[in-house]
């Protein structure tokens, strides 16, 4: 017997080619005795490798046996009389099987190519501006999050022992500034990093409301942000 | 150093995965063509100028920018409006995970509450369920008997469209996919997608209060 | 088309992580610029191909490509050592010949349930369509309407991306069985075949030899 290793067989089909190529054997017109014969000499290799394939191998020695029987008989004949071979089936399954197999080799050279170049690695500079449908980017935005928003902002708040009354000069035309410049920076900010850092409750209630305002001018766009309780505002 | 250099060093920045630094760029080439290549960090950093200037002269939409850790190329301010506009359009059409898993569970858990999504998840999933409202994967079918008669949730048949089902019974069984995975521990496996699952929200939450520290400084 | 389109187009190109179609490149003009912008297929393929022109004029180690039903950026093969001297692609492993087999099969049966694959292959499957299945390659597409309503596989996008195929039409032809069964070579051949053996049988008839031939023996 030739040494082949048994696992560079993908199964029962590949073998059966193997033995058909190395013999140069018509695939029309295979030897069923011969190749049965030899078939099963590696079914039973297989079986004492108790490899999980040998259920497939056993199956095509059983289908090469009863070709082999019914190459024995009389052969029966079609509806329109002709006579069937009875390794029609086998012939059949073992060139649809080869077609693929050739397909593969085609596949493996597209693979060596494909490996050879690369895709663009890392996007995370690309210059990216939002783009400026108000509609779109509101669209998961009411004003109920605003407000769940602004409450938290709020909440957020540490209570301060406050010994004295300081008058608190904030205006809205200021925090409308302050809002702009901060966008300015980075063309967005987030609310609560916009908010953060203000000590009194007066500021960030005038800061919002500056918000609103800014939004109604349409100088600013708001969209939603990963974290729940915050929006985006950037300059429009 | 030669000018052969600078496509390869054109090609590393372009194909490397986060920013390359010289040292990496100095390394591949004196992995492929030998240590005794003559090349140093003024090489590279000349290559780069001459690329960017070529880039400005062609009207390239790209270039190479230098940040903390290394070289990366980006597209350039000039149309960044477009590509913006792009990205959104994808990241409306993207489902995340966490949104994927949500759908997962209600598709196959239908009618589900909330509260029991939640317990399968572990997590609040209120605006995941927004947001599948929204995209109207998934819709309300009524009000389970439960005390609170909490609302039930549904997939629709924009769903079924989406996935190319014919109806929910088309859905693979999820004895189905065990069959096909038989051979992995599918438990195990399925637990590493949860584990998983819960350190890419962590490390959001991280990015993002990063971010915010950021901005506030 | 206006000439600045070509800088727009190579952006929206260069910062697409996945390939990118004709369509989405005029969504994105026309959604910046407005829907009245007159650009077509043509213009984007003619912009695609002065900017490859420029590339390989100007030394560029990158080109845009045409993969799955989109463009994308790719390095050209020369400078191929060096990249994957740094990268984690080098490790991969190339697909295995059972895969690639199977993938092969897929691709032109899709959709296709397990049993007929197993047919075609003559041997079990399951293994091999869960990895394919984790790799992306294949994914499930639906239900057959036969008896049990198995499962159907079909190609996805990452197929065609690993491969380098623009769409499915691009698979190497195979050659067709069922034409080649049908071919008047073979049934000519089948005829020959069959006379040859009545032949034989006659000529070991004729010589009284009770032996059988080669075939049955």
């Amino acid at each position: 017997m030739y040494k082949i290793k048994l696992d560079q067989f993908e199964g029962p089909l590949d073998l059966l080619l193997f033995f058909i190529k190395r013999d140069e054997l018509n695939i029309y017109d295979i030897p069923i005795s011969r190749i049965t014969g030899e078939f099963l000499e590696y079914v039973n290799l297989i079986k004492l490798m108790d490899l999980e394939v040998a259920g497939d191998f056993i199956l095509m020695a059983s289908t090469l046996m009863h070709i082999k029987v019914r190459m024995l008989l009389p052969r029966e004949v079609d509806e329109r009389g002709e006579e069937i071979d009875p390794r029609a089936d086998l012939i059949r399954a073992l060139l649809e099987y080869k077609k693929y197999k050739e397909v593969a080799e085609d596949l493996t050279y597209f693979e060596s190519s494909q490996r050879k170049i690369s895709f663009r690695g890392d996007f995370s500079e690309d210059a990216m501006e939002s783009p400026p449908e108000y509609e779109i980017l509101l669209k998961n935005i009411s004003i109920y999050d605003l407000a769940k928003a602004f409450k938290k902002a709020i909440e957020g708040l540490k209570p301060q022992i406050v010994h004295e009354v300081k008058k608190i000069n904030v205006s809205i035309d200021e925090q409308i500034q302050y809002i702009l410049s901060r966008i300015g920076e980075k063309g967005e900010i987030h609310f609560l990093s916009l908010v953060h850092g203000m000590k009194e409750k007066i500021r960030i209630v005038i800061t919002f409301v500056a918000l609103l305002e800014l939004t109604k001018m349409e100088k600013i766009g708001i969209k939603e942000s990963p974290d729940f309780n915050d929006f985006v505002i950037y300059g429009r | 150093m030669d000018k052969t250099y600078t496509s390869i060093i054109e090609a590393l920045i372009f194909s490397s995965d986060e920013p390359i630094s010289e040292n990496e760029i100095i390394r591949a080439i004196k992995g492929i063509d030998g240590e005794e290549i003559e090349i140093n960090s003024s090489d590279i950093h000349s290559a780069i100028e001459e690329l960017n200037n070529r880039y400005e002269e062609h009207g390239n939409s790209f270039k190479i920018k230098k940040i903390a850790n290394g070289f990366i190329f980006a597209t350039t301010e000039i149309n960044a409006k477009y590509v913006g506009f792009l990205s959104s359009e994808k990241s409306k059409r993207r489902l995340s995970q966490a949104a994927l898993e949500t759908l997962a569970i209600i598709a196959y858990k239908q009618p589900i509450t909330k509260p029991e999504l939640e317990q399968i998840r572990g997590v609040n999933s209120d605006y995941i369920l927004n947001t599948l409202l929204e995209k109207n994967l998934i819709t309300i079918t009524g009000r389970a008997e439960t005390i609170g008669r909490p609302l039930l949730y549904g997939t629709t048949t924009e769903f079924l469209k989406y996935f190319g089902l014919f109806n929910l019974s088309d859905l693979p069984k999820p004895r189905e996919i065990e069959e096909i995975m038989k051979d992995e521990d599918f438990i195990e496996q399925k637990n590493k997608i949860m584990m998983n699952l819960v350190e890419e929200t962590l490390e959001q939450e991280l990015e993002s209060s990063e971010e915010h520290n950021d901005e506030t400084e």
